[in-house]
């Protein structure tokens, strides 16, 4: 068994909803209700999951943008979860994020030369001028930027290429883990396809760990060694991905394959389509999560809430059939 | 084979801005025939969607407008109709939905009489049949308590019933024809398939045909009867769904199919289409897909090649594809 | 290598170019400028030229009177005539004019400092900083700006600095409104994560990253507000609460040729039309610069 | 809703409380003082006693507290000039500003909304570019000195309109020499007013046009007509509502000017007499006054957002 590189225990993030003149709480948005993972050296995590399912939030919680309302990340046994900004500072230069619009995370009044040496200004790395210049044009070519651009600003690229950029500026400073969120979402499915294959040869090449939010099934598919489905603030399913598709456990997780259009004129098998919408985070079901559109809910699920347990080596699940 | 509904012919779409002509929809041939879903599929700046808002003559502004070309629709050229006989097409005989239902309603206006001005547009009726037919409508599109929803306005409503609402509100005079412009795009895969079904039911139960525009081939395979790939403003392929996925002709069809991950399948490696689509003021000369084409030979960057019917019902837009599709 | 990171981006993009510098971009923003902007930029130019270099030319002085020489027509002598104590009309105009421009962007400059840094401060912390700033906002909005600066002259007496002060403490609200909602925007954009997760702090992501995001709002709005600012002062000069005699500012030379309308009508004429034509090219100035730096708001 | 009311009625009345605090202390602080006091013919006794008899010896905190003590119950104090209650000055001149102003805002809003729409309806054609540059145009005269060219051409050149003043001295009122009096000011005022309320209309208006649900109304079929009343200018009510609230401040400033030039009997040159004189009591009154009522015609503007748009709801 390899390294372990991250470890996440419980993490929550309740949002507080503010009402009225004196804005008072009167409620919390339970964007991730207890969430926990482990992500080891070299190997790609996905997570998938329906919007305001909590991925992004856990996602954001993990690179410290947000701060977790609860729980622990222990990064290489670091808990980054409580530390002081400053101390954290020095050690993002490890975990760096790949944004879904590549256009608005990049300052567009700046050169691309300007924003993938911005990392190791940040960092105060003695470099020179030149020494930068060549660390740069090192990076363009490696995601496959032509270094005669570097002089350009972001809005003369194509979506594409902006995300080339996104991803040359997380490389800067040589990180261990790669946060992706919705990386390839905004993207047409040609181009999707280029930075995905450029995403697993980078894995290769700098021993990089991923972790891939997606709300796409396939490309998660794609690109994972290991998946978590999450539902409404919850991980409702992780396992390995030949397990987790060919024999979903959780019925979310059936439901939300079945649903997945395949671009193949194939008769599939029985599609479940489930009722309704996803209910609302300020406001979640009791027991289950899922239990108020699940098609095999019973008693029991209403009343308490299942914890994520291992009932197939590696496979685990939060649903009270197993 | 079923009687055909509409025909489009030779369809061009210009925007003059002030540097440049866009073609934005470049000579389009289209058929559509009673109750067959004809799904139109490309990628951003292909003029999949310029498409349906020139059938639709709901361009934007003095900028964009049909340069030549005619939709043929009941007997109507419908690019030659008066802006009066135009709308008495509009929501009656042909309807549309569009991407976003958050925007796409009236957000000061009641669900249910945004539904019901259409009939009393379109139909003699009372406000109160009016009001009866929209509850109905709403109940056939799978709306709980229609009869409530109908004082709500539509920021009282999630994503999927917005959904629901503009399909409603495009199928309450019975359409002969529906334009769904990437209706699901906005919708999380556990609604759109919710969609999908509804739209299908629409199909079977009313005999509606509905082009149905979108970037997804999984959607396409779901839906479509009929296939249409556009690249660049052109059609490049236009054949039957099971054609289309189990031996597509186009390099760029096989190419766009090549670099989907699945989930039946495990692929290595993703096909990657290099470059990026040619911007529309300034198309090449020859075929505008040759310079990201595998197969590409000198000829094909000289001259533009034909839509040409390969096998029966089978176009292709490439000079490379032999008649009889053995390529 | 790996094959898809050598996919060359076939994408025509024009050969290498080099860094543009500062320069550059200022000339590129000014010969985008329409017509209009760009007869507005000469005028305002030409105008601050003429009252800074005029007086080394001039024959008259702009104080001097001449009891037997009062409300002359135009001549020779004098290119515009003469006042009401006899001082040449057009070294008035001159004099009168350095005061009014420079209130003008003094105030203007007072005001941009202020309010983009509460404004951007504000939008960018929120919380407990962001509800005092914005209330005490507020609470400058919701006096009409006249009125403000009455107050403010009524305390603190009418010298050229406190006018500049007094009018430039008025715009800063409007300023800092501008900023705040534009720096707001961004509080929680993927641009402040994306420079955050690279560990910058977050001075430097305020001030590096995105204040200049809202420089072109900026450079309109204060454009604009050199306009109302030089009539906010000639209002004032006017009403005989700004600038003082015997300091001419376009604005009190207005107020004196009201009592003289029916003598020498057309010394209301002059200091009015060098308003008019002076705040007009700020506003249209601004309205093109808006239209360069800021196409989405083009309509 | 209610509670709604009720809280922002109290944040206004914080807010007017800040706005005399620092009207107080702005006055209070600076050197010098009011010029009854600062009389250069009165000895240092007679302005020492002076001092004492307008209480200005105490602490200006003191001061303050009695100041709003009294200004709770009513009592704004007496003008330091004039010696009459500053609450009767104001109650005196009030309704002129209000003739002046309503008239201005009505004539205004009726040429200027319609101006407005038809220049985003009509976005980028010429009849636009003629509004739009009008209206710049518009901004850039100073108030004051239209006014001096208006009095120019009515009392010099043709002399058939009266210059200054509510009402022709010494005679009855009759409403047509109220109406000759007011014509002057009310234009001054309206080419002041007009600029602003076109622009906001016609850029309330451009963004409701562009939007996606005008596209589905016409995509239903329903006509020109319709879709440009109910859909697109009843959306556009939202914003344009908000524009009375956003002009109300520029038509109280607008007005010191105006009621200058003409000699009209109202705040404004109230203000102006009492600034001069640095009467602060009468500066206070009329500040609290101005205050008060840009805060409910803000309040005022809200509610009316209430009754337009569905998505807006207070609890």
């Amino acid at each position: 068994m390899s390294e372990m590189l991250l470890e996440v225990k419980g993490i929550k993030k309740y949002f507080p909803i503010k009402s009225g003149f004196l804005r008072r709480t009167t409620g919390h948005v339970k964007a991730v209700d207890g969430v926990s993972f482990q992500l080891k050296k070299g190997e790609t995590l996905g997570i998938v999951g329906e919007s305001g399912c909590g991925k992004s939030t856990t996602g954001r919680m993990i690179m410290r943008v947000l701060e977790p309302t609860e729980g622990s990340i222990l990064f290489e046994g670091q808990d980054i979860a409580k530390m002081s900004p400053g101390s954290l500072r020095k050690l993002r230069k490890d975990f760096q994020m790949v944004f879904q619009d590549p256009y608005s995370s990049l300052n567009q009044k700046m050169t691309v030369r300007d924003l993938i040496a911005e990392p190791f200004r940040i960092h105060n790395q003695p470099l020179s001028h030149s020494e930068i210049d060549g660390a740069v044009c090192r990076l363009l070519e490696t995601v496959g930027l032509r270094t005669g651009d570097r002089f350009r600003h972001p809005h003369e690229f194509s979506g594409g290429q902006r995300q080339r950029i996104v991803i040359a500026r997380a490389l800067a400073l040589n990180p261990k883990l790669i946060v992706a969120d919705e990386a390839v979402s905004a993207l047409d499915v040609s181009i999707q396809s280029q930075i995905l294959n450029l995403m697993v040869d980078l894995k290769r090449e700098y021993n990089l760990s991923y972790i891939f939010i997606s709300h796409n099934l396939a490309v998660v598919k794609h690109i994972s060694d290991r998946v978590g489905v999450m539902y409404l603030g919850n991980m409702v399913e992780l396992a390995p991905k030949q397990g987790l598709f060919a024999q979903p456990l959780h019925p979310y997780t059936e439901a939300l394959l079945s649903a997945a259009p395949e671009p193949k004129r194939i008769e599939r098998r029985e599609r479940i389509i489930l009722q309704g919408d996803v209910p609302s985070p300020a406001n979640p079901p009791h027991g289950c999560p899922f239990h108020t559109r699940c098609p095999k809910a019973f008693d029991r699920c209403a009343m308490e809430r299942p914890a994520l347990k291992e009932v197939v080596p590696d496979h685990q699940v939060a649903c009270f059939l197993y | 084979m079923g009687k055909k509904l509409m025909e489009i012919r030779d369809l061009k779409t210009y925007f003059q801005t002030k540097n440049a002509l866009i073609r934005a929809v470049d000579g389009i041939d289209l058929d559509v025939e009673e109750g067959q879903i004809v799904c139109i599929v490309g990628e951003s700046g292909s003029g999949k969607s310029v498409t349906s808002l020139s059938i639709m003559r709901l361009l934007p502004g003095p900028k964009g407008r049909i340069t030549s070309g005619e939709v043929r629709f009941e007997g109507k050229d419908l690019s030659k109709l008066s802006e009066k006989e135009m709308d008495a097409v509009r929501g009656d005989r042909i309807s549309m939905i569009f991407q976003e239902p958050m925007t796409a309603l009236n957000p000061v206006m009641k669900v249910g009489k945004q539904i019901e001005e259409v009939l009393l547009r379109h139909r003699k009726v009372t406000k109160s049949e009016a009001k009866s037919k929209a509850i109905e409508t709403l109940r056939f599109v799978g709306v709980p308590r229609a009869e409530h929803i109908v004082n709500e306005y539509p920021h009282q409503l999630s994503g999927g019933m917005r959904q629901r609402v503009m399909i409603a509100m495009a199928m309450v005079c019975e359409p002969r024809l529906l334009i769904a412009d990437e209706p699901t795009t906005a919708l999380d895969v556990t609604i759109q398939i919710q969609v999908l079904e509804l739209m299908k039911k629409m199909r079977d139960e009313r005999k509606t045909s509905i082009i149905l525009i979108t970037h997804d081939l999984g959607v396409v395979a779901e839906m479509a009867d009929h296939v249409v790939v556009m690249y660049a403003g052109q059609v490049v392929e236009s054949t039957g769904a099971d054609a289309i996925f189990e031996k597509p002709m186009h390099p760029y069809t096989q190419a766009l199919l090549a670099s989907i991950p699945s989930l039946e399948e495990d692929k290595e490696v993703l096909y990657s289409i290099p470059g990026t689509v040619p911007s529309a003021g300034a198309f090449p000369k020859g075929c505008r897909f040759a310079d990201r084409c595998s197969s590409a030979q000198p000829s094909c960057t000289e001259e533009m090649p034909e839509l040409r019917e390969v096998l029966p019902e089978h176009f292709v837009r490439c000079a490379l594809v032999p008649n009889g599709g053995a390529a | 290598m790996s094959n898809t990171a050598s996919i060359t981006e076939r994408e025509r993009i024009s050969p290498p170019s080099v860094a543009p510098g500062k320069g550059r971009i200022i000339l590129n923003v000014l010969g985008g400028l329409s017509v209009v902007g760009k007869a507005s930029l000469s005028y305002l130019v030409l105008i601050y030229l003429f009252v800074l270099v005029a007086p080394l030319f001039l024959a008259h002085s702009p104080t001097d009177t001449d009891p037997l020489s009062v409300t002359l027509p135009a001549s020779g002598q004098h290119w515009l005539g003469t006042d009401e104590l006899g001082r040449d009309e057009l070294a008035r105009i001159v004099s009168g004019g350095r005061i009014t421009l420079m209130v003008g962007l003094a105030a203007m400059a007072l005001a941009v400092v202020l309010g983009g840094l509460l404004g951007s401060i504000a939008g960018f912390f929120g919380g407990k900083t962001e509800y005092v700033i914005m209330r005490l906002v507020d609470m400058m909005l919701s006096i009409p700006s006249f009125f403000l600066i009455l107050i403010e002259i009524t305390s603190f007496g009418n010298s050229p600095p406190v006018v500049i002060v007094a009018v430039g403490f008025t715009y800063w609200p409007q300023m800092a409104r501008i900023v705040h909602a534009e720096v707001m925007k961004w509080r929680d954009s993927s641009l402040v994560e994306a420079e955050t997760t690279l560990g910058a702090g977050p001075w430097r992501i305020l001030f590096r990253h995105v204040v200049p995001q809202t420089y072109s709002s900026i450079i309109v709005l204060a454009t604009l507000g050199i306009g109302w600012a030089i009539l906010a002062e000639s209002g004032l000069s006017y009403l005989g609460l700004g600038i003082q005699p015997p300091l001419a500012s376009w604005g009190n030379m207005l107020q004196q040729s009201q009592n003289y309308i029916w003598t020498a009508p057309v010394l209301a004429v002059y200091p009015g039309v060098f308003i008019l034509l002076t705040v007009l090219s700020y506003s249209l100035l601004g309205e093109a610069l808006r239209d360069v730096l800021d196409p989405k708001l083009k309509r | 809703m209610s509670r709604y009311l009720v809280v922002r009625v109290s944040q206004g009345l914080l807010t007017l409380l800040l706005v005399s605090i620092l009207t107080f202390f702005l006055i209070n602080l600076a050197p010098g003082g009011p010029s009854a006091i600062m009389n250069f013919q009165s000895t240092a006794e007679q302005r020492e006693a002076l001092t004492k008899q307008l209480g200005l010896d105490k602490p200006v905190v003191q001061r303050y507290a009695e100041w709003l003590g009294g200004a709770v119950q009513g009592d704004l104090g007496n003008s330091l000039d004039s010696k009459q209650p500053v609450g009767e000055l104001l109650a005196e001149r009030f309704p002129n500003t209000v003739i002046l102003s309503a008239a201005t805002l009505i004539f205004t809003l009726m040429i200027g909304i319609p101006l407005g729409v038809l220049a985003a309806v009509k976005r980028g054609s010429w009849i636009d570019r003629l509004i739009t540059f009008m209206s710049t145009f518009g901004m850039a005269i100073p108030e004051f000195w239209l006014g001096i060219l208006l009095i120019i051409f009515f009392a010099v050149i043709h002399p058939i309109l009266p210059i200054s003043g509510m009402m022709t001295a010494g005679s009855d009122f009759s409403l047509v020499d109220l109406i000759k009096h007011l014509a002057l000011p009310m234009f001054t005022l309206s080419i002041l007013m007009l600029p602003n309320i076109v622009r906001f209309t016609r850029s309330a208006m451009v963004d409701v046009i562009s939007l996606d649900y005008v596209r589905t109304a016409k995509a239903k079929g329903l006509g020109a007509y319709r879709v440009f009343f109910q859909h697109a200018l009843r959306n556009a009510l939202v914003p344009i509502a908000a524009i009375v609230g956003l002009i109300v401040p520029i038509l109280l400033g607008g007005s010191v000017v105006v009621e200058n030039v003409f000699g009209w009997p109202g705040m404004g040159r109230l203000a102006v007499q009492a600034a001069t004189n640095r009467d602060y009591t009468v500066v206070m009154g009329v500040t609290i006054l101005v205050g008060a009522i840009v805060i409910v015609t803000n309040i005022l503007t809200d509610l009316i957002y209430t009754v337009l748009d569905p998505r807006i709801r207070y609890e």
